[in-house]
């Protein structure tokens, strides 16, 4: 990979990061209403995913779907707005951190129901199939989710019908404050095999590993659809949500996750590439300033007007 | 007009949208090479093709969360579901998903997705095929309900339910599928919220949907002959249901019974009661009452099931309690 | 008499259950080593052992219907859903299985099982994770549905619920588990389907349930003050629900509001208006009112939360409005 | 197998096909209200798997459960009540065909929902082995039934808990209407592997087949629990239900299903381990008097009183 590709692969981690650091504090300090959960530790994922789509392309998440939906593209501020509750967030600020989406990114929504994601996208890539301009769908999910039914039934039908579907899986060991090994007897390889799904495993903390895999799967399904599963190994660093002290998991494995910190995997590649400290500062500092500014517009936008409670439920008003 | 029965004019009404708009596309079990269990898709495979026509595995949480995705995706999905007992699997993504989007999204976008599924007794289908739900969809905002009594209403609120941005749930009946009827020349699609006014009368008002509109019918013939004049009105719409023409009906006769075949329990007759005691109440002369199935699960024997199931004679019982 | 929390009362109610009786065992998604998302689990595991504490894998769906084959087969499961807005994927189970056995079987045997879920919002946790869908459960035949409305209540309807023969969903309410009360030392169930009148008055009724009973007294504090007696209902228990209880109250005070922190649209409350408009019409002085969340997904942001849910406030001015 | 053991089993099913084909009769007859789905040709996969089983281990069945029923001991007489909605049925006339259930037999129940079945007899399962008798569960179950997402959840968790449970699929191809290869890109095989359960396919049509592996099964499991899937390939010889003309199956094919027959291949087997034509009489001429005895109590029997309409569906009444 070209150092200008990593360099930008590597900015839109530290955006990423950066964001969800800044989300932690403000949660600490009481600005953040209802439930976070941060991926910090995640963020090669989605971004060396969606270096291989466009907007038209389609994509869906979960509960911890803040590097998703960045990585898609979608608006700093309005990010950072609806997640504070804003009445300039993405969403108004009715769906917060959990619902954050951006359908004119083709960002079709974060989900609070583990494993909902799937049929969404399935459904999505079914359209975009219909509709042959070669567009694909993306769905990001945990390996909690491998225990849902749904997913199954979402397997076996992007399987027979053959559609873009490119399945992201988080595999962090983790399920809440359990692990995951003790929730399956069963792997994504193996329902892979099961399914005939193409099947791809890849370190999801290595940014370069992660877009090279992706961009081979979704070239591929642009020109002959069919689904494909793409398992990236990552690592959950803070608890399950802010306010969770992890009691349940030992010290020392948390110290040990930095060596596999994403963003300092990707600096010393850069750095290997050809990139020099003052360009990775320069990187920094930009990004910096950017969620800066994203955070204090919003800190200052204003709340939602409780005047608004009915709107948009629905388009129209009938009857 | 031409007569057709309520099965045809769904069929019918699923042909013109797809004729009309090359996004709308049908998935569900057996709907395809099968035609449907009740036949309301057959031809459509043949006619559109199995490019919009999909014949899925068993599978209705993930076909009805298709549905939503390829909603979000510009299309305008049309899921059968076989039994509405079925919908049971497919709560997660009608009321989390289907209903929510839109404004949990802050008005972005809409899922512009129909569910069509059958409900209703009169085949003893059994306590696992013949539950009337729709009090369930009519709770959670997002969600439109609609209910046709007959074949031109089945033709009309289907197209308009496809017509509609937003998820609208078309609860059929399957008791009500072989009825014949007339279908207008226009074939227009119904307005989503409006009720009807199926007979006038000034002594008192019997509001119903499905197939409790027939049984109201007759219900409002047996008073007749002993000189009342009972107004029946065809609701056609659950959520949102026609509050306007409901309470202006009860200001003229006062009187006010609501009948369906869903349990009376926490059905929706609750809630146009609950309305009108708000509401309507200074127009009230007598209690309201409802006519509903008891509360138990629908029984499979036919004895029991004839039990069961609300009829005529317990509308007209309701009347005169009302009316005493 | 302990002072104890809600959340700890519903932990001891598990407790003294399972030391009861050996067939009861509990199933959840982290309820054992991390005992439970709300912690109402807490050491349970460490107390009773694997074999009775089961961390399942995030399969509402198969847990929910496990829960209904022990049941028929000797044991007394108590499921954990960890919020009542992922009841929607168990709905098959609960309704077309666990509500239907006893009745479709002939009465061969009952399903003695326990669904816990927490509903209900004011944690800012968004629309799906903050709905109160109990009018769903209320209106299938065949489940119970009780709704505590404090430690004392949750220590003793989870008790009577995990007793009862048939299947009971008990509906815990989030933001009243950190709530403190007393717990009576005898420490006993709680008779399913009474409900209890928390302050007596004589000018008007209010019945509540849930985090509403609470919005429902400082009402009748803001009355009482102006020197209008309010008798506020908790109705501890939804289906069935105290009907003599509400009914002789109207007819001392003749006025009736309900309240309720879920949708109003369909819910609960409608039940209660519809039947005391019919069995209780000849009582009544005013309109019957509702005070319940508006038509829209409950959402996010603090404003809008704090503006969707019902407050004391609101009860006010309905009781103002049906007094007027 | 022993002469007298195969004419046990002959026997019973050749009570499943007498039952059915006289309620074949009494359908078209209007005696018979709602649905009915016969398992004609499917006989042999329920008797070769309940002789492996005591009353106290449990079953559960489908919409085609009438031959899991008899199999497991049910009465004949509340069996054919049940089905004509007679008061005397074991339902009470509450259930028919779709829901016949004998607690008391271990029989949990038919079951109008597609795989309903599944959780229901993990669940029993478990039960069972908290209770440590070595009893079993079984779950009979289509292979339409394979696409629906509870199947995903059961074979985890029965594998994950090492559950006593046997999953029986009677694979006859179809799907209601549908082959089910068009609904399917797995099979049961693959979903084994993947979830690390002992897996046998028999041919579902030789009943001494069925018997042989449910029994090494079922004996193993009693032993040390843990879930086995036994996949029965077996042919549907009646439309999806009664009424159904199977225009979209091929003519020859239902012709040709007669070679598979497992009465007839019973038959001949019986003949090769030394039965005689007398003792196939025998067995014939008592089934078909045991079955028109059941028939004719319940034509005769009354039907329930629509006063109980409110009966049974609560254990008390409450408050
Ligand atoms: C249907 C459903 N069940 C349970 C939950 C609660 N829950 C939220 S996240 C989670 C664990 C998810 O684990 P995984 O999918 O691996 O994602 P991770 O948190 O590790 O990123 C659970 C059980 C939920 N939100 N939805
Ligand atoms: C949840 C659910 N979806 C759909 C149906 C309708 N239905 C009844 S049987 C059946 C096909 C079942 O095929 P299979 O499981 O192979 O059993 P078979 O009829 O072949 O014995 C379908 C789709 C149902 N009863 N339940
Ligand atoms: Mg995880
Ligand atoms: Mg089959």
């Amino acid at each position: 990979m070209k150092l200008e590709d990593r360099a930008k692969l590597h900015r839109q981690m530290l955006v990423i990061r950066r964001a969800e650091e800044r989300l932690q504090k403000l949660f600490s300090d009481g600005h953040v209403p209802g439930f976070l959960h941060l991926s910090i530790g995640q963020e090669a994922v989605p971004v060396g995913v969606s270096q291989a789509l466009t907007e038209r392309d389609t994509v869906s998440s979960n509960h911890r779907g803040h590097g998703h939906t960045l990585a898609k593209g979608v608006d700093l501020k309005g990010f950072f707005a609806e997640i504070l509750g804003k009445a300039t967030g993405l969403c108004k600020g009715r769906g917060g951190s959990m619902h954050v989406a951006d359908l004119s990114k083709g960002m079709l929504g974060a989900n609070g129901i583990v494993g909902a994601g799937l049929p969404i996208t399935t459904g999505s890539a079914l359209a975009l199939k219909m509709q042959g301009q070669g567009h694909v769908a993306v769905v990001y999910f945990g390996d909690g989710a491998l225990a849902e039914g749904v997913l199954h039934e979402c397997l076996n039908l992007a399987a027979l019908w053959k559609l873009p579907i490119l399945f992201v899986c988080e595999n962090n060991g983790w399920s809440e404050f359990s692990p995951t090994e003790r929730q399956l007897a069963t792997s994504l390889d193996k329902l892979a095999k099961a399914f005939g799904i193409q099947y791809s495993a890849v370190d999801g903390n290595v940014v370069a590993e992660v877009a090279a895999a992706s961009t081979r799967l979704v070239k591929a399904m642009r020109k002959t659809p069919a689904p494909a599963i793409l398992e990236c190994s990552t690592t959950r660093v803070r608890g399950h949500f802010e306010g969770d002290r992890q009691d349940y998991r030992d010290g020392d494995e948390i110290a040990s996750l930095s060596e596999r910190d994403p963003i300092r995997l990707s600096a010393s590649a850069m750095a290997k590439a050809g990139g020099t400290p003052e360009m990775l500062a320069e990187i920094a500092d930009a990004v910096d300033a950017e969620i800066e500014a994203a955070t204090q517009a919003a800190l200052e936008a204003p709340l939602p007007s409780s005047a608004d409670i009915l709107a948009d439920v629905y388009t129209k008003v009938a009857g | 007009m031409a007569e057709i029965r309520y099965i045809k004019a769904v069929n019918q009404a699923l042909a013109d949208a797809m004729e009309a708009d090359p996004t709308v596309f049908l998935i569900g079990e057996d709907i395809g090479a099968a035609g449907g269990s009740f036949k309301a898709t057959r031809d459509l495979l043949e006619k559109f093709g199995p490019e919009r026509v999909y014949d899925s595995p068993i599978s209705e949480a993930a076909i009805t969360g298709m549905a939503v995705g390829a909603a979000l995706t510009g299309m305008r999905p049309v899921v059968e579901i076989m039994f509405m007992d079925f919908t049971t699997l497919s709560m997660d993504m009608l009321v989390n998903q289907a209903a929510k989007a839109r404004s949990m999204f802050g008005g972005q976008g809409s899922v512009p997705m129909v569910l069509r599924t059958p409900h209703g007794g009169g085949l003893n289908a059994g306590p696992q095929h013949s539950q009337c739900l729709e009090a369930w969809f009519a709770h959670v905002p997002g969600l439109r309900v609609v209910c046709p009594s007959n074949p031109a209403d089945a033709y009309g609120l289907l197209r308009a339910a496809i017509d509609d941005p937003d998820p609208v749930i078309v609860v059929e009946n399957k008791a009500l599928y072989a009825m014949k009827g007339d279908l207008p020349d226009d074939r227009e699609p119904i307005e989503i919220g409006k009720g009807r006014i199926v007979r006038p009368g000034r002594d008192a008002t019997v509001v119903s949907y499905g197939a409790a509109v027939a049984m109201a019918e007759t219900a409002a013939e047996t008073m007749a002959e002993e000189g009342i004049e009972v107004e029946v009105i065809d609701l056609r719409s659950i959520q949102p249901w026609d509050e306007d023409l409901v309470l202006e009906s009860l200001t003229r006769t006062h009187n006010l019974v609501v009948a369906h075949e869903a349990v009376e329990a926490f059905g929706v007759g609750a809630e146009i009661v609950a309305r009108m005691a708000d509401i309507g109440f200074d127009q009230l002369d007598g209690p309201i009452l409802r006519v509903g199935a008891p509360f138990a699960p629908s029984p499979f024997g036919k004895t029991l099931e004839d039990a069961y199931r609300p009829d005529a004679s317990r509308i007209v019982a309701a009347l005169r309690r009302t009316l005493a």
